[in-house]
């Protein structure tokens, strides 16, 4: 068991971007629920525009792309619980926790900045 | 009216190929005329029959391919922003075709419109 | 001339690049990511809605459905892709990519 | 002479990015040189980031990727003369004339948005 | 040190190909081994034979092929950004493959380091 | 933990963004575009004065000689592709993309 937990890494993804104008967070997202699979220690990180790929009511029908905001509630199956938000960057775009499609952690930028510091893999999407 | 339109970056990457489509259709349902769709950087990437997307996605190739030959124009990849990103004759989908940025000229020169999508 | 702008103002200067080129009475388009540019009541909105003494601000229907943005600050006017053709029916582009 | 003259559009192309960070501004030099051998009325704007094409002493070597600025010299020969760069756009970034490798003509953004009303077309890269 | 790279844009339209070829360059310099580097987004593009630059331009892709073979690393493309993207086996310069994300798990995993460049 | 940063600050808010979540003593590298932060006497040489008390700051030489960038902010360590890696040899890496 200690042997396990040695090869056990903390592997960050940090979500910046907007969803739906670029595919970062949608390809970002792929990326996650793949390495969800492998029993490491995960996290998802929202930080800037990040933050609105959890926005509730999103509906891409009319541009034609598959929407995924509620992908993310699947992260939940797939073990994966550590999803943090950064404060600020909620607050500057007026969205509230309610207005997010899953359960998620604010927390101050110093906060995450400290996990970050614990990562062995940070991987910006 | 007639109307060009520059497409600059790569499908799926950017909304900027989702965005032009949709337009191109609307302009072509309001009666326009879509003279021709040029594709410049990375937007040459939008004709290779390559392309290879899951079943409930758009194929976004396909999708230029069938548009511009129904309505009789093409989508004109620029030959040197081709040649730096691994386009060539043998990848593109029918409506296509591999041209130089005099064609670019030609095209803002005879039409109404030039509308740019990108990132 | 109609300006549009695809960028998010949160993470990209190109909103505030754009509106110091533009002239009374040009129309505005937020498209893409852009859109995010004109959910009321964020930090843009004072910005918007000084815009919207002199120019006309529109925003992509479809773009602010797909981002769940529901509410635009007053006086935005939404158009479909259709309505966009209107604009450029009326207007030479500028596109601020 | 004159039924000439209406034939020609007024092209007018942004540059805005920095170069060698992304392509945009090389390959829009590309798209301008071969414009101006179709005798348009054509200008070239800087604006942000576009200024920094123009800096005097890039040396891209270290980098690996082929230097332009000195294509812009070359424009004048392609009868391509009006450059044209935002003012704001130079001050903010520390710059003035004379670290440009061309002469250009500085503009208030008022001014520049009232050319870029007169034009047929603009492409920015 | 075992570094993994991980490069998410494509050739020439950014320079984050130009970057983490120059790294892992200096890293093989220092004595270190590159373990792999991992091809994502846009980034699958970057292995293409089709990429045919002008002569007097590096060949991105070329240039991953030989610093691969030379030291015994692989460029490796996540299969399901490379279907959209129209890059398949036909395509892959020598040196380079296509796999799954969970190679790139195991590249993480099993590194000191992974490095990523971007846009 | 090392963070990069490859954004232009006039640009992009990824350089502000990437201070806010900086611990004292971390190392900051400035490559590519990011390069354009640390020229002497811009209007983020005071942010990077800032990060400087609490923490080493670097650019890539050969992305400031390819921009023209001869002199850079006072404090700021110019490193080669050597040295970067010499960076990541000490620590995990953020690239802040």
């Amino acid at each position: 068991m200690h042997m396990e937990n040695e090869n056990i890494k903390k592997i960050m993804h940090v979500l910046r971007h907007a969803p739906h104008g670029t595919i970062y967070t949608y390809e970002g997202l792929e990326m996650i629920l793949i390495m969800a699979a492998y029993e490491q220690d995960l996290s998802v990180v929202f930080i800037g525009d990040g933050v609105y790929a959890l926005k509730k009511n999103q509906d891409t029908a009319g541009i034609g792309i598959k929407g995924f905001a509620r992908t993310f509630m699947a992260l939940d199956g797939y073990d994966v619980e550590k999803l943090y938000v950064d404060k600020l960057s909620l607050e500057e775009r007026g969205l509230t926790e309610d207005d997010l499609v899953v359960d998620v952690e604010v927390l101050d930028a110093e906060v995450i900045g400290g996990l970050m510091k614990e990562q062995d893999v940070i991987i910006h999407h | 009216m007639k109307i060009g339109i520059l497409l600059k970056e790569g499908p799926y990457n950017h909304q900027a190929s989702d965005t032009a489509f949709k337009f191109a259709e609307a302009a072509i349902k309001k009666g326009h005329t879509v003279d021709a769709v040029f594709l410049y950087n990375d937007g040459v990437t939008n004709v290779t029959k390559l392309m290879d997307p899951p079943q409930d996605d758009r194929n976004i190739a396909t999708r230029w391919s069938e548009l511009s030959q129904k309505h009789g124009f093409e989508v004109l990849a620029c030959i040197a922003a081709s040649k730096r990103r691994g386009i060539n004759d043998d990848v593109l989908v029918q409506g296509s075709a591999i041209t130089g940025l005099g064609t670019l000229t030609d095209i803002a020169i005879r039409n109404d419109r030039l509308v740019t999508f990108g990132d | 001339m109609l300006h549009t702008i695809n960028k998010s103002p949160f993470e990209n200067i190109t909103f505030e690049t754009c509106i110091r080129f533009l002239l009374p009475g040009d129309p505005v388009l937020f498209i893409e990511d852009g859109v995010y540019a004109v959910q009321a009541g964020n930090r843009f909105s004072a910005i918007i809605a000084n815009v919207l003494i002199t120019n006309p601000v529109f925003a992509l229907q479809p773009d602010l459905v797909a981002r769940g943005l529901t509410v635009v600050t007053e006086g935005v006017q939404s158009v479909d892709y259709e309505g966009f053709v209107g604009l450029v029916e009326e207007h030479q582009v500028n596109s601020w990519l």
